[in-house]
């Protein structure tokens, strides 16, 4: 059995299970935490950095998502110190790329758009980057758009762990990171992809979409993930 | 001629296969496979990296993911001449930058400018001889505390070496 | 110092998007040689367009204006319907024109009331600080206040059909994207009776306008031009889908039944290095003889009637009030047209509100993937015809963009026009720049009611700067109004 | 084999070359190898044929000497003399003299009390320089495997770890973990497999160490490696060298053959019943993969990325088993300190940081090279003696230490001593020990720009402020070092240097900002200059982008009286 942990959010005394993320802690509590490579029902990554919150005691600033809860730990999920963090994080991101959201598709059901709004962004202190990306809509029913990609992983992701096919993955560095489809040819020519589509169900933003239509037409359905991965992992029927 | 190109390739594709033999089933094997295939070929190309995969039984994207992460695996063939000036902090004391440019000013440029300059000029991280910066790397020849007439000589010598 | 050739320069400080600045250029003998509109307007959005999405381009082209974006996105959205290789279900399509018809009404009744009343009502010589809506409102309050709220119905139009004033995602290639609810579409018919009493209060005061002596009236870019304007297959008004027709001066038929896709084999372009913008014109008949002008004057001009009963009695009445014989040639006549305009869309609207169709949910769109290279489409939008090309792969991504917008085809006239005021008012050696210059050539500019009058005219008031240059260009006196 | 074995083959090696009157060391070092030993080895050979002294002098290509900046480099034992900047034309001279014992061939001799080496102690460096790195028995013959062959035989892994904590050794590679306790997780960790991971990905520009130890005395890692293994209770090694160290690597595989046909690695070592592997893992260069998470995956075959610690890899390392990650310095002292007892090692350095520490010194110095030197020496001692003051008899402006991560240290503070505590205290850091000397023709915003863009470039893509920051980072200084910068500018570049500092997801972006950092708090004047003047002390920045209405406040250039 796991042993229950008692500790302090925003200085609320909760309780979680052991083993249980600061994460998963809090949003059981209702206090948000902001988030954009994590997904419920998908491995960790640590890597967006919006869900850092300071421990007592602990000089580093820990990732909510991966950070186990502990025995009389003090969180505080939302310091002046964090939100401007959390502000300057999604101003590089914004600068990063191409995401101008008057003429984005996901415009209004973007993540990045939401939690950028909640954070108060309302201008960007970076210079653009502009790259010059490009659109591959090679595939038949399915568009990846490099300018609006954000690289959370979570596509890649949930086509290695989910679907099984691994058909995404990233490649090259630094700035110059990307998803690539198999050999980063085009989508069209990467074989191992079986068109399933989650990849489009869980992309935060405007990056991953179906073609013939917005990335705002499609939004709102990464809940079914948590029943394809039970389904997938804990096979409830067969008992 | 065409034999014998042939006749090599399939040597270098055997050291390939040895090596995937060697690692055979052992997926973390996936950089040390991506050396020897680089140092049997020159550079990893679409054909052999689509190889490794199939071999190796991993998905194309994680191969291709892995080879462009390393700076040191290149997807495109080398150029024949190189010329390489070393970035690393101690020669970019001892003016590397500036060399760089002199170099990209005066070295390689051939009389007629719709010939192919005759070298590609790069730089690179660290050459690991930071005693005697700036250092320049022409093809496999390493100046140390080089100058321009220096690079210059350099490819004029290995022109002659090579005629 | 001798008298020199001198260029005055009325540079309107003003944001960045609706930027122009207009010069005149003296010769030697201090004689009005040239004037001109300089629109440092960016155009950049062939490029932006490139590389993306055909279903995209409604959304990324109604960011070109924020006065008639749904001209542009209906524009974008059948030039898809070409590529995709669809007809839209009929539903899709009368939507649209619904869409279409409250754009006009938004547009030209802010032209009309918020704009140009200040002109009209107050006189072009009304000092600048007062000649502004401000002042129409405190001295015309119902006048105004009707104005404010005839404007708002077009946008209530454009709002209930698509759930956002601008910019909304509603218009896409192969139709629409959410149907018109049967209680927004009575709340849109209750508005109607007002809408039309506005129109009509407007249409009385333009005709009184018209009655009364105006010194400079024959000066205000009355010069002859060709029109073009689309009608419809009954030579009616047209403004969604149709063919274009193109007539002279006197009302004889130039061009007729013209698809407007073949719109680059008849237009062509200059480009001039002091302005951003193109100057397109008829091309069979060259650069001179080729300029036109498109929007509510030239429509008037080239169709036979409107095909609503009130817009074609008022069309018979405008005929004979601006032109008896041949066409309407004054640019200040835009302003009556405009409120004809109003009054045929009101009424369109209405038979469209009314029919069953408008209201079915069931089919509202066609989908397909990119079937056709090619998309070329055209609109009548409130300020003239507009013209959305583009060419795109299989996958739908597209791979050139061609937008010829109405404002730039008024180009040439308006020049025109500028040219027309200045000489008259600043011929002959030394003259000074009399402030009424500045206001008619303002007026002057906004009977087109140009794209960036939104950003330059807002308050009524034009930010103005203006140099003296010597031939060599230096700088030797500046003269600025003050905000 | 056993360790009186061992010590046989020590004696036979030691009577062999007791059997020459001379032995002629030339330097193989990355450095002297790039200004020609290579060929001045063949040209000592064939000179020593001719004058018939095959037999009588030995010839042999060691690892780095140290002197990098005056290589080539060669060593005659005979008096212990070194000759600098030896070129073909000097062989036959050298030959000659000690043929003769003329003793007269002074050119480019090197002064017996040149206080390059004066100052120095080596420790890890110690026979590096004087043995053949090809050859194992030379090694022995130096004492080589007798610490392992003593823990194997004499001690339990217990016993060994305490020394190793006692010795108070932190690690070489720039955190500074006590070595001992990050032993002790391990050997703790739940049982199985376990593995002890050699870090020679040496990233840093301006470090040459790791390759100068890989290819100068390849089996004292082997050896530190095997008593690690030993200690943890690890069966498996890997060695993780930079791709780009070629003959390193050909160093360090043969070594690796060597030890195992001598049975000093492999099964049931000495006799015992510990067995020892080691791999060898070629990495391709990714500076982030000295990360030691990044470095974990790389080896795994996966992209280099860095993952969030906790868990460490000593408690979840390679495939997911606890795993000792070492710096290969690290490893080098493990041997000396088994051999030597915990006492002296801690006898040496400073309370915190005990032993010495290797330093590569390069720049604006006249002697540039490796170096070791106790902890705690005086930036001064480094720069002045060691280093021979500045060239050209110019002025020291800063140093800087510790790589991209670490921190520029002005002139003022070159008292300072070497020591990990020490360095953080002035807002820098150790590092893998680079020490770049900078004199004023250096501009400290350029080298910041420097800095900066090196970070972009190596960072690994995966978290944002790392990836993007450092980008906006270089953006900002170059547009200082280009004279398109405001005031605001300056601001915005010290709250990215605190945000990323404190939000990246590993060591290497946190560290990235560092040199900026350093730069801002002892050079802000010189970035104001660049900023507000235009001017560049150094005379390095050409201001291509000056806009002039940047110094100055917009004046308004036209008459608007008509207003």
């Amino acid at each position: 059995m796991h042993e229950i942990k008692t500790l302090s959010i925003d200085n609320v005394m909760v309780s979680a299970a052991e083993g249980t993320t600061v994460l998963d802690a809090a949003r059981e509590h209702g206090i948000d935490i902001p988030t954009l490579c994590h997904l419920d029902g998908l491995e960790d990554v640590g890597a967006c950095r919006l869900c850092l919150v300071e421990a007592e005691g602990q000089n580093k600033l820990l990732p909510a998502c991966v950070t186990r809860v502990e025995e009389g730990m003090s969180v505080k999920t939302h310091s002046p110190r964090l939100l401007k963090y959390r502000r300057m994080i999604l101003e590089l991101l914004f600068s990063e790329r191409n995401h101008v959201c008057s003429v984005c598709g996901a415009d209004g059901h973007c993540e990045l758009q939401t939690l950028a709004r909640r954070a108060g962004m309302d201008h960007v202190r970076f210079d653009y980057l502009h790259p010059a990306l490009t659109l591959d809509a090679t595939h038949e029913r399915f568009v990846l758009d490099h300018n609006r990609c954000i690289l959370c992983t979570r596509c890649i992701r949930i086509c290695d762990d989910v679907e099984g096919a691994h058909t995404l993955d990233t490649a090259g560095r630094a700035c110059d990171t990307s998803l690539v489809t198999d050999m980063a040819d085009t989508w069209s020519d990467a074989r191992s992809c079986t068109s399933c589509g989650k990849c489009l169900l869980v992309c935060p933003t405007g990056a991953l979409f179906e073609k013939g239509s917005l990335p705002s037409e499609h939004h709102g359905k990464e809940e079914y993930l948590k029943y394809i991965v039970n389904a997938q992992r804990k096979m409830p029927w067969k008992r | 001629m065409n034999a014998d190109h042939n006749s090599e390739q399939r040597s270098r594709h055997k050291q390939l296969d040895r090596a995937l033999t060697r690692h055979q089933g052992a997926p973390d094997a996936l950089v040390e496979v991506l050396h020897t295939a680089q140092q049997q070929f020159g550079y990893l190309s679409k054909e052999t990296l689509s190889y490794i995969a199939a071999q190796m039984q991993l998905p194309p994207s994680h191969v291709y993911g892995v080879a462009s992460y390393y700076p040191f695996f290149r997807l495109t063939p080398p150029p024949e001449r190189e010329v390489t000036i070393c970035a690393g902090t101690a020669c970019y004391v001892n003016g590397s930058s500036r060399l760089e440019k002199e170099i990209r000013a005066h070295c390689c440029a051939t009389k007629d400018p719709n010939d192919t300059p005759a070298a590609d000029i790069g730089t690179a991280r660290c050459l690991g001889a930071c005693g005697n910066g700036p250092i320049v790397r022409v093809n496999n020849d390493v100046l140390l505390r080089a100058n321009v007439d220096d690079v210059n000589a350099a490819l004029a010598q290995q022109e002659e070496d090579a005629s | 110092m001798t008298e020199s050739r001198r260029e005055i320069v009325i540079d309107p400080v003003t944001r960045v998007e609706g930027h122009a600045r207009i010069s005149i250029m003296f010769n030697e003998h201090g004689r009005v040689e040239d004037a001109r509109l300089h629109v440092a307007e960016f155009r950049g959005f062939e490029a932006i367009c490139t590389g993306r999405l055909i279903w995209e381009m409604p959304r990324i082209t109604s960011r070109i204006c924020g006065v008639c974006p749904v001209s542009h996105a209906v524009t974008s959205a059948k030039a898809g319907d070409e590529i995709l290789a669809v007809t839209i279900p009929r539903t899709a399509e009368q939507l649209r024109r619904i869409l279409v018809l409250g754009q006009w009404i938004q547009s030209h009744a802010m032209s009309f009331f918020h704009l140009s009343s200040p002109d009209l009502l107050l006189g072009f010589d009304q000092p600048a600080e007062s000649r502004d809506f401000f002042t129409v409102m405190r001295d015309n309050e119902e006048f105004a206040r009707r104005g404010i709220r005839l404007r708002k119905y077009g946008q209530e139009v454009i709002s209930r059909l698509a759930g956002k004033r601008i910019h909304a995602d509603f218009v896409i290639p192969g139709g629409v994207r959410s149907a018109l609810s049967e209680q927004n579409r009575d709340i849109l018919l209750d508005g109607l009776p007002e809408a039309h009493s506005t129109i009509r209060m407007a249409l009385d005061f333009m005709k009184a306008w018209l009655e009364s002596p105006h010194d400079s009236f024959d000066i205000m870019g009355s010069f002859p031009s060709l029109s073009i304007g689309m009608i419809n297959e009954h030579e009616e008004l047209e403004y969604y889908d149709g063919t274009l027709r193109i007539t002279d001066a006197a009302g004889n038929i130039v061009a007729d039944r013209i698809d407007p896709r073949t719109y680059r084999d008849f237009i062509a372009e200059e480009n001039e290095s002091w302005s951003y913008m193109r100057f397109p014109y008829y091309q069979p008949l060259g650069p001179t003889r080729g300029m036109y002008r498109v929007g509510p004057l030239a429509r008037l001009n080239v169709c036979a009637r409107t095909g609503t009963p009130r817009a074609d009695a008022e069309l018979t009445e405008y005929r004979q009030r601006t032109a008896p014989q041949g066409t309407a040639q004054n640019s200040l006549y835009y302003h009556y047209a405009r409120l004809i305009e109003i009054l045929f869309a009101l009424e369109r609207i209405e038979q469209l509100l009314t029919d069953p169709e408008t209201l079915r949910s069931d089919t509202l769109r066609s989908r397909a993937f990119s079937n056709r290279p090619q998309g070329v489409a055209a609109t009548e939008a409130p300020r003239g015809t507009l013209f959305h090309n583009f060419s795109a792969g299989s996958d739908g991504v597209v791979n050139r963009t061609d937008l010829l917008i109405a404002t730039a085809q008024n180009n040439l006239a308006m020049n025109r026009g500028i040219r027309q005021i200045a000489t008259h008012l600043l011929d002959g050696p030394g003259q000074e720049l009399p402030e009424s210059l500045l206001n008619m050539i303002e007026a002057g500019i906004r009977s087109y009611d140009p794209c960036f009058s939104c950003a330059t005219h807002a308050l009524g008031r034009m930010p103005l700067r203006v140099d003296y240059r010597d031939q060599n260009g230096a700088l030797l006196r500046s003269f600025a109004r003050k905000t | 084999m056993t360790i009186e074995e061992l010590y046989g083959i020590g004696e036979e090696f030691r009577n062999k070359l007791g059997t020459f009157r001379a032995e002629i060391q030339v330097c193989g070092g990355g450095g002297c190898l790039a200004a020609g030993a290579d060929d001045l080895l063949k040209n000592f050979d064939s000179a020593c044929r001719q004058h018939g002294l095959e037999n009588k002098v030995r010839v042999v290509a060691t690892g780095c000497m140290g002197l990098c900046g005056a290589g080539p480099l060669v060593r005659v034992t005979l008096n212990d003399v070194m000759y600098t900047r030896v070129t073909p034309d000097d062989v036959a001279g050298i030959v000659e003299d000690y043929s003769r014992k003329l003793k007269r061939y002074k050119e480019r001799l090197l002064p017996g009390d040149f206080a390059f080496y004066g100052k120095q102690s080596p420790v890890v460096l110690e026979h590096m320089g004087h043995i053949d790195p090809w050859s194992i028995e030379d090694y022995i013959a130096h004492s080589g495997y007798e610490a392992l062959a003593k823990s194997v035989t004499y001690h339990n892994p217990e016993s060994v770890i305490l020394e190793i904590r006692n010795s108070g050794l932190r690690g070489r590679g720039g955190g500074g973990y006590p070595t001992g306790l990050k032993w002790d997780i391990v050997r703790r960790g739940p049982a199985g497999n376990k593995y002890i991971v050699c870090n020679a990905d040496e990233g840093d520009p301006g470090s040459f160490m790791d390759r100068a130890m890989l290819q100068g005395n390849p089996h004292s890692i082997l050896e530190g490696m095997a008593i690690a293994g030993y200690a943890v209770g690890a069966q498996q090694g890997y060695i993780y060298v930079r791709g780009e160290y070629t003959r390193a690597i050909e160093c360090m595989r043969h070594a690796i053959e060597e030890a195992e046909r001598m049975r000093l690695l492999g099964n049931r070592i000495f006799e015992s019943g510990f067995n020892f592997h080691v791999d060898l893992r070629v990495g391709a260069g990714a500076f982030v993969c000295g990360e030691e998470t990044a470095l974990l995956r790389s080896i795994e075959g996966l992209r280099g990325q860095p993952r969030p610690r906790p868990p460490f890899p000593s408690q979840s390392g390679l495939w997911g088993k606890p795993t000792v990650v070492n710096n290969v310095e690290t490893i080098v002292n493990v041997a000396p300190i088994v051999l030597r007892g915990a006492r002296w090692f801690s006898g040496v350095g400073t309370k915190g940081s005990t032993g010495t520490k290797v330093i590569a010194l390069t720049g604006r110095v006249n002697n540039t090279g490796l170096v070791e030197v106790p902890m705690g020496t005086t930036l001064r001692t480094i720069v002045e003696d060691i280093g021979g003051g500045i060239v050209n008899d110019g002025i020291c402006k800063a140093v800087q230490s510790g790589g991209p991560s670490g921190g520029c240290i002005p002139a003022k503070h070159l008292d300072v001593s070497y020591d990990f505590d020490s360095l953080s205290s002035v807002g820098s850091m150790m590092g893998s020990g680079g020490l770049v000397v900078m004199d004023d023709t250096t501009c400290m915003v350029d080298m910041a720009c420097y800095f900066m863009d090196f970070c972009r470039s190596e960072s690994c893509g995966k978290c944002i402020p790392c990836r993007v920051g450092t980008v906006q980072m270089h953006r900002l200084l170059d547009k200082i070092r280009r004279g398109s910068a405001r005031e605001s500018d300056i601001e915005t570049l010290e709250e990215l240097c605190v945000m990323i500092k404190d939000t990246s997801l590993c060591g290497l972006g946190q560290s990235s900002p560092n040199p900026v950092i350093s730069i801002l708090h002892y050079f802000r004047k010189e970035v104001e200059q660049h900023v507000f003047e235009h001017s560049c002390p150094a005379g390095v920045c050409s201001f291509e982008d000056a806009d002039p209405a940047s110094i100055a406040p917009p004046t308004s250039s036209e008459d608007i009286s008509h207003a």
